[in-house]
């Protein structure tokens, strides 16, 4: 038996990356260079960027639940002059795509960071982290409304040719509405999904253990919900889809692609094993050489032919 | 390229109720480790996630070829370490942080802990004393008992000072009185603190009227450890501005007098 | 200090309990009372009985995943009337209330079965679990839309004075929104929730793990989701609320109902440990005395009041 | 009341590529422990929920004091069985299940295994031997490495006859082929089987053609293992009827020609 020649290579809308394996925004940064080559992975996604500096929420911002933990971070943020003055050129040394996470209180935020974060020649794609707060409609985040969603991306659409990821919530009751809505706004790729709105208190002090009350799970235990989100999407969209909760290891991360995903994002198994991407990759290498496939389509979604 | 270490367990052993002491062969890191600087320790066996995260522990004694962890049983991660065998291999990253500071030219030293602080400080003292400098200590815990797991430190140590809840004399007054004393009597050129927020917002006066240096360890919740997560940060003044800042990257030490305690 | 006077008694809508423990519907029946004292728990709640016996999903039902389970059971049953001549009468032996909860394909159906239900005076509650798909609406659960949520309540509410309890998903956007609507229909009382909508697959068959293609997700895993929403109901409802999901050990009952639960369901645990139950009990007694609180009430929600 | 009991581990020991055999103090279990029962065995040490449920185990042989599990070491359950030392303890429930049953006035059986189910038929030869009935063995596997783990059965058995994909001597044909000259040749009174769907089959027709007794052990997925979360149903037929039982409760072994085999 020969060893197949495996091509990791994928396209998440218009943007080619190497290899279907980029970090979740927010749980990825400098200081995780010494333990990871750069570039190595498919993408760089840099911790969402708000228009303002901001301070992000108060402490304690995260605790441990069981197979997951919450985190409150809030968006701690340098602002979009600093991000591109700082952030972006910092990248450059690297030799894989950037793409550029926005965080907006408002639709026409939303537009206005677009349009300098797109302005950028070293900024390859957006992503649009509708999981946010909404200021305009009493913080429920935009990702949870249809229209609003929709409103958001066909904006942003207008301003940009680059590829533009949303990034779900997965807090909704019809992840396929908010999918399509996005599509019909023009998003070139969903990123399935965000954290679990959640909380956890602590019976002794008998106070939230996260300052902010509650906040994002994320980590194994929410991966069986996101695969089944990643399915239904793919039910509906033909949109590439970057999948995103609980990846742990190379298992995990084929999981999500048989589902429906043409790459994904890997967030908290960072904090566990700052060079856990790496080993993600080589796994998804050996699994396609092991059962002979050549490129990443012919296991996209394969989970729904086998039905 | 840094990576994590799998460091073999040489012992584990428990000091008190609730205070158990662990080394570790640490002669596969080559990075100089400093006191201050701490590990984020996978307590659990690789690719069982249970618990999930990595802690955070600062080394309580830093030698040639092995590494002293001082650790107390709170929740899941340090009951999972408190299982450890000599043998077992467990998994770290670091060292992590910026280390405790000493000045050219300190001859006296003075430590103010509180609790499982205290093994953070119990490094420093341990370098202090081979630089010949001289290391006084007040040590405040509830009660005797969590004191007994730091009956090390007095090897380093010209004077300890033991407060406890226990016997009363841990109240704030009564430890201000002590340090105050301490200061003026043997001539401190610099004091460090670390456990305990009422005691650094204690000590953070002191230093300011004694004109002494100051640091603190900060014990921030930390998720990742290596600057990327914001789950750490703490406030710190530099030039009348306010900055939220990593404290597992600009700290945990940090000069006392910069730090907000919230 | 002398030991606290512990009552663990709670009103859930009506219906007087000896404390907060109750099984989760199927999770429990006969088979567990070689373990389990029955007399012990605050209700007995047998698994949801449709009209028509049925048969339930096809093979394999469940799989683990990282701190929880996915069931694709599906609802299993003898039907109606077996249940009443069956298995209402074998719970007489035992000295606690029935609740019995109900599945329908129809608001109609549910009605039916309401009333079938409510006339046995063995019942002393009805628990509506709507979260089973509605088929007159593509399938979509009852309890994920706000005016059939309400509709179903209603209904039923016209036809029995019992204590209605209704048991809502967790899978929605907004779980306020249903729960104010299941007030308004007349409800009782609110479980706080049903499982999380997941799916696993195998990597290497590359089929799903359950043979229904998506299960519910129970276990650790969910606890914080859950707990977020007993929290949220509870800021804008004044009924009770009965927690349930991912509760192990009476540390998870107790935060549930610091979040604002007044009693708890407890599913999943019971297949790790058949006679858990009894320790739950004895650990929420053993918490009340240790910080010497004398009534359940004094913890109802009291993590509010410490924000 | 029952009750699960905690049971201490005798020996755990890996016995070829992915079998291990465990053996573990019963006395404290009261029940009489029947061949083609099983155990839901909690692998996870107490309270870490790593893995989360139990699995099920059907008893490989069964001892005065002891008992004995021959287990494959699959994903996380196994893997952490395997783990346990002698002296550990691990929490099993039951025995749970309707065992094998041999009719009075039986002599001679015959069994057919297949992979771990080998395991589950294993007890049921200890016990037809006890009794002085001779046993006949047909077991399949993917390699002779599998077949190591069930060395011990040839103790209770007159003949036994291995096949293996590997010498390519399992196919379906072949084993029919076996199983006939078998039956035929030793006058065969019941035969029992476990561990695959395929020779399940089989051997329901062999039985319907040669007009003896039968049984299965299945193997369904088990959640609760104690009759109340249906995880583990099959479907049976029984006076020209379906239905839908539960094989923890009902089972796991079944008369073999009610089975509807999926
Ligand atoms: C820089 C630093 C150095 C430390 N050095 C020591 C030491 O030498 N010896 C020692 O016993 N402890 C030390 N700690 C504290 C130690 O990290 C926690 O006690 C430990 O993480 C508790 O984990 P657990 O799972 O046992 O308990 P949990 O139940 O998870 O938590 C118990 C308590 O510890 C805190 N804690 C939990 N996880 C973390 C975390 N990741 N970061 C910070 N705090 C956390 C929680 O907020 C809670 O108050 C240090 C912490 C920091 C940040
Ligand atoms: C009545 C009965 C008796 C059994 N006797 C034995 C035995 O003597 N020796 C032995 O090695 N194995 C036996 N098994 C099979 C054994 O239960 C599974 O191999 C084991 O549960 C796998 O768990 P895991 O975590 O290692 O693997 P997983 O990765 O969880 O699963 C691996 C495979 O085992 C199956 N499995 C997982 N959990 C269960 C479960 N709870 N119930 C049934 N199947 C499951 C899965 O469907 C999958 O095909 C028996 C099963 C049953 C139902
Ligand atoms: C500490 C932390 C901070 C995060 N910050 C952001 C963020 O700024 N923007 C964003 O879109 N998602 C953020 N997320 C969500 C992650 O990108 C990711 O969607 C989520 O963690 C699920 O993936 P995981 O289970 O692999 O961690 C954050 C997650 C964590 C744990
Ligand atoms: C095997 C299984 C069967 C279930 N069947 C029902 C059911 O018939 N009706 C119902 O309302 N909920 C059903 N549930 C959901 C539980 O009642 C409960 O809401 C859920 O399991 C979450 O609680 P847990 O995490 O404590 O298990 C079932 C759950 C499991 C695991
Ligand atoms: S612990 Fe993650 S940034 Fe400090
Ligand atoms: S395993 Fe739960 S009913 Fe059989």
């Amino acid at each position: 038996m020969t060893k197949t020649d495996v091509n990791l290579a994928v396209d998440i809308g218009g943007l080619t990356i190497s290899n279907p394996i980029m970090p979740a925004s927010g749980a990825f940064g400098k200081g995780m260079e010494e333990f990871l080559d750069f570039n190595l992975i498919g993408a760089v996604v840099p911790k969402s960027i708000t228009k303002y500096p901001q301070k992000g929420n108060k402490n304690p911002r995260a605790c441990e639940t069981f197979g997951g933990m919450i985190n409150s971070i809030g968006i701690q943020s340098d602002g979009i002059d600093k991000y591109l003055n700082h952030t972006v050129p910092y990248y450059q040394q690297y030799d894989v795509p950037l793409i550029s996470s926005i965080s907006a209180e408002s639709v026409e935020e939303f537009e206005e960071m677009s349009e300098m974060i797109a302005g950028s020649p070293d900024v390859a794609a957006l992503e649009l982290n509708i999981s946010c707060p909404n200021l305009e409609n009493n913080g429920e985040a935009f990702g949870m409304d249809e229209d609003i969603t929709y409103e958001v991306v066909h904006k942003v659409r207008q301003i940009t040719d680059k590829p533009i990821l949303v990034k779900l919530t997965p807090n909704v009751t019809n992840i396929q509405k908010i999918a399509l809505a996005a599509e019909r706004g023009g998003a070139d790729s969903l990123v399935v999904a965000n954290t679990l709105l959640a909380m956890a208190i602590d019976i002794h002090s008998q106070q939230p253990k996260v300052g902010n009350v509650m906040g994002g799970l994320s980590g194994p235990a929410i991966k069986p919900v996101i695969v089944r989100q990643i399915f239904q999407v793919r039910e509906v969209s033909n949109l590439p889809i970057i999948g995103c909760g609980g990846i742990m290891n190379a298992d995990d991360a084929i999981e999500m692609i048989l589902a429906g995903a043409t790459a994904v994002q890997v967030g908290t198994a960072s904090f566990v094993n700052p060079s856990v991407m790496k080993d993600m990759i080589e796994g998804i290498r050996a699994y396609m050489e092991q059962y002979q496939y050549q490129t990443i389509y012919e296991l996209v979604g394969k989970t729904m032919d086998r039905i | 390229m840094k990576a994590t270490s799998n460091l073999k367990v040489l012992s584990n052993k428990q000091l008190s109720r609730r205070y158990w002491h662990m080394a570790m062969d640490s002669s596969s890191i080559d990075e100089k480790i400093e006191p201050g600087q701490f590990f984020n320790i996978q307590s659990a066996d690789n690719g069982s996630y249970t618990p999930l995260l990595r802690r955070p522990f600062s080394t309580f004694r830093i030698n040639e070829n092995s590494l002293e962890f001082l650790y107390k049983v709170e929740g899941p991660g340090t009951a999972k370490l408190s299982e450890y065998t000599p043998g077992d291999y467990i998994n770290l990253l670091g060292p992590q942080g910026v280390p405790f500071s000493i000045k050219e030219g300190t001859d006296k030293i003075l430590l103010l802990g509180r609790g499982v602080g205290i093994a953070t400080l119990a490094a420093l003292a341990q370098k202090a004393f081979n630089q010949g400098i001289q290391v006084y200590a007040v040590l405040s815990a509830r009660s005797h008992d969590d004191l007994l797991a730091a009956e090390a430190l007095k090897d380093y140590c010209t004077e300890v000072v033991h407060v406890t809840e226990e016997e009363q004399t841990s109240g704030v007054d009564n430890v201000r009185e002590i340090m105050n004393n301490l200061i003026t009597f043997y001539q401190i050129d610099a004091a460090y603190t670390c456990g305990s927020r009422r005691l650094s917002v204690l000590l953070q006066n002191i230093i300011k009227e004694r004109n002494i240096d100051g640091e603190v360890a900060l014990e921030e919740y930390m998720a990742c450890g290596v600057g990327v997560c914001y789950s750490c940060v703490c406030d710190v003044v530099r030039n009348n501005t306010v900055y939220s800042v990593k404290s597992c990257e600009e700290g945990p030490v940090f000069p006392i007098d910069e730090v907000v305690f919230a």
